[in-house]
């Protein structure tokens, strides 16, 4: 994949969101009970955020993103998410997947931006990854909080 | 010393003799033989030093108790002579003949307890105090703290707070009392 | 302070017997009326140099007068003497703590004392009634019965304090800002009113001078 | 002239002067006046230059300590108890601590017996040391207070290096004391020791063997030895007399019984002789503090753990304690009802009985010049008297 | 007379030469002694503002104000001590007691003014000149007012105490109790600390004068579970202890335990109120844990008729389950819950809501209905291979060891975690005679577990393993397939990676290691399990849990039809621990009958 143009490097970002939405609404169908429905919907509200502003920023044609990268708390790389979330998935599972997700996407945008020759392309992807980077940093924190409370 | 406490039961009905330490027993007497049992104790048994006279308000008694020490300095021993009377007939018998300076105890526990000793040297004339309005003010009824408070002046500004009390209005306002 | 406004209260040596009445001034005091210029400031100085405390040990604060006094620290190199009346003296110190029966007294020889005269009050008992705050029988501020012009805190203060409140006094002196005399004219009714509602047995003039 | 024809000794019964006869002067003396120890009072009755009549007031210095320590606690009462005699406020401190020790059944660590006796043999010499001032300037004789107190001051020097604080020590607390003494500090007091035996050398030359002193003090207030019991006398005054009691040795309380003293006694029990015994006294401390600097254990605890002083209960009891102060015995009389503050504590000064019922009987015809320095040979000190 | 009384007094010209007594200059020349009792001064930072230089100063010369700039927080009140010169004594009492040991003394003395009004201050905070003054008087090497030493709890020695699941702390005596009550100066900073708020200074003031029925009375004012909470509080409210400033904090905890095991079950009523007439409504409480009780135990006492429900055999949640019984013994246990159930309350033992009834069936039946389910849900390693058959979860261990359960943990067991679960796992297992590795991400001090468990649980003989990021576990090799397991884990430094945060353990690369376990609790942390509430039940959730208002009400737009739906306890708070679950039971109480009787509202 080859981003050319500041517009198609934010579609693609935008894309990618919108998967994301779709991938927390998939997860929704599993649910079983009534606060993990709650949960999904609100991250999927949060990634909803994203493409909306990601669509207004490629509406104004300018990219008003911090290029502050978050601190990586090292806890996507220990967890162990080979299976999907099913049924009767906890808040773990669910944030497991979260970090997982985020991670991925990443780790896209890294090796976009590194493979990028477009100068405005490249600043975008790199832009996007520190905002992957907190999004990231955001559930992490949320792990540590209410998942590995003693450890 | 127990026989000293037989003869003062067989004498003057004194009991309950207690031994606080080796050199200093207490013992009660009734206030009527108080004087003749006084005398006794001067001039038979050795106790010729009155180290002081003074008083208590056992309020809850209803009775002043008097105090008496006496101390024998042959035997080198002292003797707390206590004896109770009626806190609303305060009155007593004066040894002032008995020691010189007995009189000024007395004169104090007329005015601060309200205690009269009849035939007392100036026993009626005012003490330490001066145009004292108030009761005798060693009894327990007496509140130093409101006198002092309704009549004084204090210098104005101070307030306290409570550590308690403080916190919870900083930190949890909400919680029920 | 508003409430020294008071309308003078009519004051007359009454209840004393008239032969004694004759021995006292019948007029209330009257405020200092200083020279002109550097008359008063020379007077101020000569003053200030020649501090005669009245001595009358009224608490505990009279102990460490003693040491004043004496050798080691020696305060007739700084112009300070005890004098035996109140006729003689400029200065009195309130040494603590002042039970009624001593207020009386104070007042008293406060009142015959030569103008301009100083006070100075030592320790905590004379502030706010330091630790006999609660008993029934002495006064908490003394400023309420007589002005004062220094105070000095400790319980007791060391003879050093003593000495730094008299420096103190000093300069107060030769700044020409020693004011009690007058304030004490000034408020008579206000002093004389607190005097008498502690002193129950008031059998002395209203103008003791 | 001899001695013993100046030994007048008043009439028992109280004068009754005809004041309207023009006869008698009736004049105060104190409490504002020169001539007076503390803030009291004499009304004295005169026939041209002699007492007639002699009445004692006391009552300027009243604070009521006795109805505040009611209010307080027990510890509380620590701080109030030393301003009762403030020229020798340890005595209180001592009498106080050692009536509630004995009634909740504490026993002090060694160290502290001995840094409780160093402390009051020391405030004995300061308080000796102001009086002699006080007594000589009653006569006329100006120049042993300019000595004396300086010499006081010294040891209060020591006090403010052990205790930190000048006049109120408060050094003497319930359970022992409040502190071990500082590095060097008996290096110190053995320094001042030397210094004041020196002085008092020289007192003792200008002083007693001053001809005008001699002549005013000699016969002035002869006390008979049978009025030792009778008045309550005690301490010098009665040791004047030719009474040998000490409650050092007679109660043998603190480290007293472990150090060697005699009791000193006089026998012609007047001003002069009291004069002379205080100063015999003052050697006597000046070696008791040497004794006990020498005999001071250096280490183990100084105090003994007490129950928290917020709420601290004694048990139900009485006791009276007694020391021997500058003056006689100084008593406390503690009666606890098993709450937190006293039931009653009262205080036995000696001048109770020296400054009332025994100067107002000693003043009858003695010279209007001679109450005060009669006054101060009994060693009288108001504030113990009215509390 | 002789020649001599005339000649002698001359003698003394002799010191005419000597050197004078008189100071030159005594101002300047004469500072304090070392030791000199002059103004106070304050370390403001150490000061706590407990108040008891204000208790023990018999002049009423110390205020406490607040100070600007200094908020009231955890152990401190955020006052601070205000002299005033016109009653100081100097007698330094108040530095004698001080618990922090921040008042002292300069030994500056002069203080000159011709305005009575100036002699007051606060030391540390308004400036002096003699502030930080290097001499003046402290209070002396081993002198104290107050004891700075605890009256030593007996225990179980560690040998003995992993023998067998005896109670390890033996409780406090009369004697002993009562002397440690006497440490505390009632300054009242530990009431803001402890999450019920509870009158500590009052039932130690109690405790010290031997009125235990009042003590009684005052615990169960604020928490009905003085028996469990005398044990297993976390006791934070000996975090804020102003003695514990100076020393050791008072053990208000153990004296909590000693007024609750002196009187009998059968002599609480004397003690205790009684419930209010009947008011005529129903209120359903989901999960009998100390939260749920303790909802139960008060609306009882307001006149309500409780049910509580309990999927478990017993009640008591995880005071039971999750807790082992060398810490908790039963009968303690027993003891509160039967106090409460003697008030009228039912507990419906073994009916699990959600799969025997359903929430709405509660809602139907109740006027209210409080859930305080808990965190029962145990999470996973979340590593490669923790699906292993020797894996095992923490809280199932602790509840198979209540229930009597043969545990089989073999001979190596490995915890992971630094939680309280995770101790008492280790504890457990240490029990069944096991040796114990515990392996914690970061370290000692990181570990939210209490101090003394994570002490105890190494004098018992655990082995601490800090800094282990877990990697995988691997099936053992050979015979021991599936009946062992390899932890691999990774060897950790702390990193400082963010200013202010929490440092962050990174692995060292390459620094692997391994061992070989028989079983692996994983005590990681655990969720609450909220299958049972439907989207019907209208309670608004995030983060996975219920949002509750200030009130505790879970529903605020519930139908009129069903009952109002309050959620307190692990559950939602972020404490997670035994007393904020009894404080949210009690708030909820009162919210309920503010609720229901529409007071208030």
């Amino acid at each position: 994949m080859d981003a050319t143009s500041f517009a198609e490097a934010l579609d693609f970002a935008i894309g990618r969101e919108k998967a994301a939405v779709d991938f927390y609404r998939e997860l929704a169908a599993l649910a079983s009970f009534a606060v993990q429905r709650s949960t999904l919907k609100e991250f999927m509200t949060m990634e909803e955020g994203h493409v909306a502003m990601l669509s207004a920023m490629k509406a104004r044609g300018g990219l008003e993103l911090s290029s502050a990268i978050a601190v990586d708390l090292g806890l996507a790389k220990a967890l162990a998410a080979d299976e999907k979330p099913a049924a009767g998935m906890s808040f773990q599972d669910i944030l497991v997947a979260a970090v997982k997700k985020e991670e991925r996407s990443g780790e896209l945008y890294v090796s976009l931006a590194a493979a990028s020759l477009n100068p405005e392309a490249k600043a975008v992807f790199e832009r996007l990854v520190a905002e992957e980077s907190r999004h990231k940093r955001y559930f992490e924190e949320l792990y540590e909080a209410h998942i590995a409370r003693d450890n | 010393m127990n026989e000293l406490a037989t003869r003062l039961a067989a004498r003057y009905g004194a009991r309950g003799w207690h031994d606080q330490r080796a050199d200093l027993a207490t013992i009660v007497l009734d206030a009527d033989r108080l004087r003749d049992a006084l005398a006794y104790l001067r001039d038979q048994e050795g106790y010729r030093h009155l180290s002081f006279a003074t008083a208590i308000d056992n309020i809850e008694r209803g009775v002043f108790t008097l105090v008496y020490t006496l101390r024998s300095h042959d035997k080198g021993h002292s003797l707390i002579v206590h004896a109770d009377i009626d806190r609303q007939k305060p009155v007593v018998d004066s040894i002032h003949l008995l020691w010189a300076q007995a009189w000024t105890y007395q004169r104090e526990m007329k005015e601060w307890y309200g205690i009269d000793f009849p035939g007392s040297p100036r026993v009626d004339e005012e003490f330490v105090l001066e145009g004292w309005e108030g009761p005798p003010m060693m009894r327990r009824d007496f509140d130093s703290l409101a006198y002092s408070d309704a009549t004084y002046a204090e210098r104005p500004g101070r307030a306290t707070s409570d550590p308690a009390r403080h916190m919870k209005e900083q930190l949890y306002p909400e919680a029920a009392e | 302070m508003s409430d020294k406004k008071l309308k003078p209260a009519p004051l007359a040596n009454e209840g004393l017997s008239p032969d004694e009445r004759g021995l006292f001034c019948d007029a209330a005091p009257r405020e200092y009326e200083p020279a002109k210029g550097v008359i008063e400031d020379f007077y101020n100085w000569a003053r200030a140099e020649s501090l005669w405390i009245l001595g009358f040990g009224t608490g505990c604060g009279a102990i460490e007068l003693r040491p004043l006094m004496t050798s080691r620290f020696d305060m007739y190199r700084y112009g300070i003497q005890a004098r035996p009346t109140p006729r003689q003296s400029c200065v009195f110190v309130i040494g603590g703590y002042a039970s009624v029966k001593t207020l009386k007294r104070i007042v008293r020889s406060y009142e015959q004392m030569m103008g301009p005269k100083f006070v100075v009050a030592l320790g905590s008992c004379t502030i706010n009634g330091g630790m006999y705050w609660d008993s029934y029988n002495t006064i908490k501020r003394i400023d309420q019965y007589i002005p004062v012009d220094v105070y000095i805190t400790g319980c007791m203060p060391r003879p050093e304090a003593l000495l730094a409140g008299f420096q103190e006094l000093k300069k107060i002196i030769k700044a020409g800002k020693g004011e009690g005399q007058n304030i004490y004219a000034r408020d008579f009714a206000w002093y004389k009113a607190n005097q008498k509602q502690i002193i129950k047995n008031w059998d002395m003039p209203d103008y003791n001078w | 002239m001899k001695k013993e024809k100046l030994r007048v000794i008043p009439p028992a019964e109280r004068a009754n002067p005809d004041l309207e006869s023009g006869k008698y002067l009736l004049m105060w003396q104190g409490p504002q006046h020169p001539g007076i120890t503390g803030n009291m009072s004499l009304k004295l009755i005169v026939e041209g230059d002699s007492v007639v009549d002699c009445e004692t007031h006391v009552g300027y210095l009243h604070r009521g300590f006795e109805k505040l320590m009611e209010r307080r606690l027990w510890m509380q009462n620590f701080p109030l108890v030393c301003r009762i005699a403030v020229p020798e406020p340890d005595f209180n401190e001592y009498c106080y601590a050692a009536a509630l020790e004995e009634l909740a059944g504490i026993q002090i660590p060694d160290k502290a017996v001995w840094l409780r006796t160093l402390s009051l043999e020391m405030i004995r010499l300061a308080s000796f040391l102001m009086w002699i001032g006080g007594q000589a300037g009653a006569f006329g004789h100006g120049t042993i207070i300019q000595w004396s107190v300086t010499m006081r001051d010294y040891v209060l020097d020591l006090f403010e290096e052990l205790s930190g604080g000048r006049i109120y020590h408060m050094y003497i607390i319930p359970g022992g004391v409040r502190g071990d003494v500082p590095a060097g500090f008996f290096k110190h007091v053995l320094e001042i020791m030397d210094t004041v035996q020196k002085n008092l050398d020289d007192i003792e030359l200008v002083m007693f063997h001053n001809v005008v002193f001699k002549m005013r003090a000699e016969g002035l207030g002869y006390i008979p030895a049978d009025w030792v019991d009778h008045y309550g006398i005690t301490g010098p005054n009665a040791r004047a007399a030719g009474v040998a009691r000490d409650l050092r040795k007679d109660l043998g309380y603190l480290a007293y019984p472990r150090l060697d003293f005699k009791t000193i006694v006089g026998q012609k029990s007047d001003a002069y002789e009291r004069a002379r015994l205080r100063l015999l006294e003052m050697y006597q401390c000046i070696d008791l503090i040497r004794q006990i600097v020498d005999q001071c254990p250096k280490d183990g605890p100084f105090r003994e753990k007490l129950p928290n002083p917020l709420y601290w209960k004694i048990p139900a009891g009485e006791t009276y304690v007694a020391a021997e102060c500058t003056r006689g015995e100084y008593g406390f009389y503690v009666a606890s009802d098993g709450s937190d503050k006293p039931r009653r504590v009262a205080v036995r000064g000696p001048s109770y009985t020296h400054a009332v019922a025994v100067m107002e009987r000693l003043a009858r015809g003695v010279n209007i010049a001679d109450v005060a320095g009669l006054m101060v040979s009994l060693h009288t000190y108001p504030p113990e008297i009215e509390r | 007379m002789d020649i001599k009384d005339f000649i002698a007094p001359f003698a003394v010209w002799k010191r005419a030469f000597e050197k004078p007594f008189t100071v030159k200059k005594p101002i300047d020349e004469r500072p304090g002694a070392p030791r000199y009792r002059g103004f106070h001064i304050n370390d403001a930072e150490r000061c706590v503002g407990c108040g008891t230089c204000e208790a023990i100063c018999m002049n009423k010369a110390i205020d406490l104000v607040p100070v600007e700039g200094r908020e009231a927080k955890e152990g401190d009140s955020g006052l601070r001590p205000r002299v005033d010169y016109g009653r100081c004594c100097w007698c330094a009492l108040c530095v004698d007691i001080c618990p922090s040991g921040s008042l002292n003394m300069s030994n500056e003395y002069l203080w000159i003014d011709s305005d009575p009004d100036v002699f007051r201050y606060t030391p540390g905070v308004d400036k002096k000149p003699w502030d930080g003054a290097e001499l003046g008087y402290r209070r002396a090497e081993g002198y104290r007012l107050l004891d700075e030493q605890r009256v030593p709890m007996a225990e179980l020695g560690h040998r003995e105490a992993v023998k067998s699941f005896l109670e390890l702390v033996q409780g406090y005596s009369r004697a002993q109790a009562e002397k440690e009550a006497d440490r505390c100066v009632s300054c009242g900073l530990c009431i803001a600390s402890c999450p019920a708020h509870m009158d500590i200074p009052g039932y130690i003031k109690a405790v010290r004068e031997g009125d235990l029925d009042t003590g009684l009375r005052l615990l169960y004012e604020t928490n009905p579970f003085p028996e469990a909470c005398g044990r297993i509080c976390t006791h934070l409210c000996e975090g804020a202890c102003s003695i514990g400033t100076g020393g050791d904090p008072v053990a208000i905890r153990w004296l909590k335990r000693y007024i609750a095991d002196q009187v009998e079950l059968s002599a609480y009523a004397k003690a205790l109120p009684r419930a209010e007439p009947s008011v005529g409504k129903k209120v359903a409480v989901v999960g009998a844990g100390p939260g749920g009780l303790s909802a139960a135990y008060y609306l009882a006492l307001l006149g309500y008729e409780v049910k509580v429900y309990e999927k478990d055999g017993e009640a008591g949640g995880m005071l039971r389950y999750g807790i082992p019984e060398y810490r908790l013994p039963y009968p303690a246990l027993d003891k509160d819950i039967g106090y409460i159930e003697s008030l009228g309350v039912t507990i419906k033992r073994g009916v699990a809501i959600g799969k025997d009834l359903s929430l709405s069936d509660l809602r139907r039946d109740y006027h209210a209905v409080y859930l305080s389910t808990g965190l029962p849900v145990a999470y996973g390693l979340e590593v490669p291979g923790d699906k292993h058959p020797r894996v095992l979860d923490g809280v199932a261990v602790l509840a198979a060891a209540t229930r009597g359960e043969e545990l089989g943990l073999g001979k190596r067991v490995a915890v992971i975690g630094g939680g309280n679960v995770a101790m008492d796992a280790a504890r457990t297992a240490l029990r069944h005679g096991a040796a114990v590795d515990i392996l914690y991400r970061r370290r000692e001090e990181d570990m939210p577990a209490d101090a003394d468990e994570i002490r105890e649980a190494k004098a018992e003989g655990a082995r601490l393993i800090e800094k282990s990021i877990p990697v995988e576990v691997k099936d053992a090799a050979g015979a021991l397939a599936g009946k062992a397991a390899l932890f691999v884990w990774n060897e950790a430094e702390m990193v400082q990676k963010e200013e202010g945060k929490r440092p962050v353990p990174e692995a060292i690369p390459g620094a692997l290691r391994e061992e070989l376990y028989d079983s692996i609790i994983a005590a990681i942390g655990q969720g609450p399990d909220l299958s049972y509430v439907t989207e019907e039940d209208g309670v608004p959730m995030k983060r996975f849990k219920p949002l509750v208002d200030a009130r505790g009400m879970a529903s605020p737009g519930a139908s009129p039809k069903g009952g109002a739906i309050f959620a307190g306890g692990d559950l939602v708070n972020d404490r997670k621990d035994a007393i904020s679950a009894i404080a949210d039971g009690h708030r909820a109480a009162l919210s309920i009958d503010r609720h229901l009787s529409g007071k208030g509202a």
